[in-house]
């Protein structure tokens, strides 16, 4: 799949659901069940501090394509992040740094990427496509 | 516990004068519980705003045309409302400000400006951001110490500490009447008493306690006192700030600009008698009126009633509270308004907060502005419900409701 | 010169949409011509705030429920919005303030702390009391030295004494746009281009200008802007301060307290990026929302063709002014806003002001807020007019007639 | 006349117009008759400075009476000052003090004593009563 057709199959998972508690029984269990990044690897430079809840991100390049690590204290924020990255990894820095991004908003998780600063995940998107331009 | 009809039928009466309480949010029925944030605003306040701007709306103090008169007189007479509620000696005792934010800034300037290095100021462990960092900023600019009063495992103010701080280096003490984040109400007629023997000036901050409380400035004695309109039922962008004539007197202009001036020359200018001297440009005139009727508001209320009612809440919602397993609830005391604050397990505050709301419930997570507290305690934040005259019992059901099946599914 | 039937029609709408328009004062309808104090408000402004406090109120920018998420969206669209209006680089670099005054205060006080013993800081003869004031406190508090650019007969200021006054020890020039009570515009691109040179920075205080005039911050390339809400068809208590970003960051904070901070602790405090880094406190939402919706406004209309009205309105009262035998209009130059200030004879202008009042037209007597200018032609003060796109003609014809039989009577 | 009396005929006088315009223009009229203080008498002590228009102030004790001399600059403020001085002068010092001074309001001149600052009547008659009370 490529980085549009990730984005439909989860836009087309989570409209399954019209119930907003059985939206976020799906993210919580996304944040549960993947471990994202390893505890003892999580250094203050990686710490995305938001006013709530923190996002630690971690990015590798290999053989032309981009690869995220990241994790965060809570477990909503976790299973958004672990989204995203399902959306970006494998995928070209180019890709990252220029084609849409759409799904978050379109399974109607906008509000996680405010600027209300209560989390760090509108500036954890920034730094992962930041890390995409240094690569291209 | 049981509502009776009769006082249904007032809190009933009281909620349709608040036209918010009929939205919905995520195809709920609003549950509003974060009025420690900001409390709604009730109809007469929102017409009182419309009705100026549509019928009356000038600029004021120096118009001799009719508008502008009655703009200016609309003004002062909110300011002798709020000062006569709050029962100040006189109106020209009562600043309007931004806010508590700047009521306290304000201070921490001018009055700041009388201080020498090494004098002391004295807040304590509980304080908002609001009462932390102007003091932070002054003691970089004027180089006097601010010291900390602890607070014990209850979240109540350690007063013996708070007597061995004390001495006669003591300039001022700054302190919440109540804490935002814990509910505790502090023991301020203790500590402006002690605080007066040493000679220190005592600011209260009265944020959340001017909803919550009948205050009496002559009888409390403080040397300030400041709040902000938006968390009493009125407009955002106005606040008071108190203080003593002989204080504001000799303190230096905040702010220089139209009204606060007598006389501007550029060899020399002369201010203005207070309130005026310390209210620089157009102020917020809408503001100001629409926090007069912020009072009638509340005066048209029962005051004591309501004060029951509230501590009903608090009660119930407690004893509620503490039925649900790994339950810690942040701030125990006799002395407490309708706020609470509490955590579940492990599980992060920021993930209840989320899924309540998708339930139509809003509460505050989070630090509340108030890091030192979440650092003494050890955590990234609490859930915080805060109530207002206007809830109910059976939103606190509903909440309940809510805040179970959250911890199921996140368990 | 005629009204088109056109532009009558165009007229009407847009008095249509001020709701103040159809108030009577004193038994007559009300002609309003003191625009430049405050401007009214269209009904879509009003509207705004009530539907904000009647269906979206909350407290912004750390809540996760739905309502706090929607107002923090609502407060900072308008500050994306009014960034883009004025074409700052940035929304960032775009603050809220309480309006005109409190920026510059905000501006004398933080960039004042960069200033030197010694340091130069340049305003002109015709700068409003909030722009000499904040400055005459800092000359007491920073020890640097206040300059005045003099002003011709004309009311223009003397480009040639502001090149001699400009040196490398100018580090800042703080100057009106358009004066308020000459309605004189400064040639602020040639000032600006000028202190650049000396490596002076440029404060413009846009008050009267931000009505008036289309601004483009990145071509005129000041390095602050200040401007308030209430003078711009939105509400008061609510203003802006643009400044450049590479300034905003190395400037000390201003206030401290909730939301201007990264990180609190006893220890250490960091504060927040820009714009929040100046934004200490519960802002005033509803009065930046509305503001937004003010220039939504502004967006509505055809700029260039409100100026042209604005120009007429001035040449045809200025026209009909003249005829009146011993009349002095203060304030002559090519370049002129829709405000005149003018006196008759020996009559003392708060008569006249007195008797056009009871005629239901307000306009503003005494000295503007510029006592220096009053000193200047040595008199007591002026009677000001002031237009606004929903004045008419007729009204000045209306205006022309009771100033006639106000005279008649004080002569 | 009493303090009450001469109030309620100059209300009278004021009741024959219903049009501000003619109001004003017999307060004008008493503002342009009577010289109420000599210019050179006029020292900066007795000066009290409105914010547009300016009002000097004497008060003399004499008999157990008081008397005042005044001026303004502005030529309404001087006519509602004469009405001042017409009620004031010759009266007790207690009186002054004590009794109400209602004709103001009553004849629809009360804008003119607002905190508004524009004029220094309200200063004024504070000063006026002030200078009684010594006197009692
Ligand atoms: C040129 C100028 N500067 C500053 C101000 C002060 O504005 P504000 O009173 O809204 O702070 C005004 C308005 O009176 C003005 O006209
Ligand atoms: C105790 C306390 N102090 C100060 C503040 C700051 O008030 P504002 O943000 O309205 O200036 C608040 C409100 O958040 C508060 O609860």
């Amino acid at each position: 799949m490529n980085y549009t057709e990730k984005q439909n199959s989860i836009i087309e998972d989570f409209s399954m659901f019209d119930d907003w508690m059985e939206k976020y029984e799906l993210i919580i269990d996304l944040g549960k069940e993947i471990e994202l990044i390893p505890t003892e690897d999580k250094q203050d430079d990686q710490l995305i501090e938001g006013c709530q809840s923190r996002v630690w991100l971690k990015s590798n390049y290999k053989n032309g394509k981009m690869f995220y690590y990241a994790d965060s204290d809570a477990i909503i924020t976790k299973g958004i992040i672990s989204l995203l990255i399902k959306v970006m990894n494998g995928e070209k820095p180019k890709t990252i740094a220029q084609e849409e991004l759409f799904f978050i908003k379109k399974i109607g998780l906008q509000e996680h990427l405010s600027p209300t600063r209560a989390n760090g995940l509108l500036e954890m998107v920034k730094r992962m496509k930041l890390d995409a331009i240094k690569n291209i | 516990m049981m509502d009776t009809p009769k006082k249904n039928t007032i809190i009933e009466g009281i909620r349709a004068q608040f036209p918010i309480l009929t939205q919905k949010v995520n195809g709920r029925n609003l549950i509003y519980f974060d009025n420690a944030a900001t409390s709604q605003k009730p109809k007469s306040v929102i017409d009182r705003i419309s009705s100026y701007y549509e019928k009356e709306n000038a600029n004021i103090h120096r118009g001799v045309h009719t508008l502008s008169q009655e703009a200016t007189t609309s003004y002062e007479q909110a300011r002798q409302k709020i000062s006569s509620y709050l029962n100040a000696r006189s109106e020209s005792e009562i600043i309007f400000t931004k806010g508590t934010t700047d009521g306290i800034n304000l201070i921490a300037s001018s009055f700041g400006e009388l201080l020498n290095p090494g004098d002391e100021v004295l807040i304590s462990a509980m304080e908002h951001h609001s009462n932390i960092v102007p003091w932070q900023l002054l003691e970089t600019r004027k180089k006097i110490k601010l010291k900390v009063i602890p607070i014990h495992k209850s979240g109540e103010i350690d007063l013996k500490e708070f007597e061995n701080l004390l001495n006669k280096k003591t300039k001022l003490v700054s302190i919440t009447h109540i804490s935002n984040s814990l509910g505790i109400i502090n023991p301020i007629d203790e500590i402006i008493h002690k605080s007066h023997k040493v000679g220190a000036k005592v600011l209260i901050d009265g944020a959340q306690s001017i909803q919550h409380e009948k205050i009496d400035l002559q009888e409390l004695d403080c040397d300030f006192f400041v709040f902000s309109g938006h968390k009493v039922y009125g407009p955002t962008g106005i606040g008071v700030l108190y203080g003593k004539s002989e204080l504001l007197n000799i303190m230096p202009p905040y702010q220089g600009g139209g009204d606060m001036i007598e006389k501007v020359s550029f060899e020399k200018t002369t201010f203005n008698v207070l309130p005026f001297k310390f209210e620089a440009g157009t102020p917020n005139i809408v503001g100001g009126i629409a926090l007069g009727t912020a009072f009638d508001f509340i005066e048209s209320l029962n005051f004591e009633e309501c004060q029951v009612h509230e501590l009903e809440l608090l009660r119930y919602a407690e004893e509620q509270l503490r039925s649900i397993s790994g339950i810690q609830i942040f701030g125990n005391s006799k002395n407490k308004t309708s706020v609470i604050s509490f955590n579940v397990g492990n599980i992060h505050p920021f993930d209840i907060g989320t899924l309540l709301d998708k339930q139509g419930i809003a509460v505050r997570t989070g630090h509340h502005c108030t890091q030192p507290i979440m650092d003494f305690y050890q955590i990234p934040g609490t859930i915080r419900v805060s109530f207002s005259i206007y809830n109910t019992k059976s939103e606190i059901d509903l909440f309940m409701a809510a805040l179970n099946k959250s911890i199921q599914i996140l368990s």
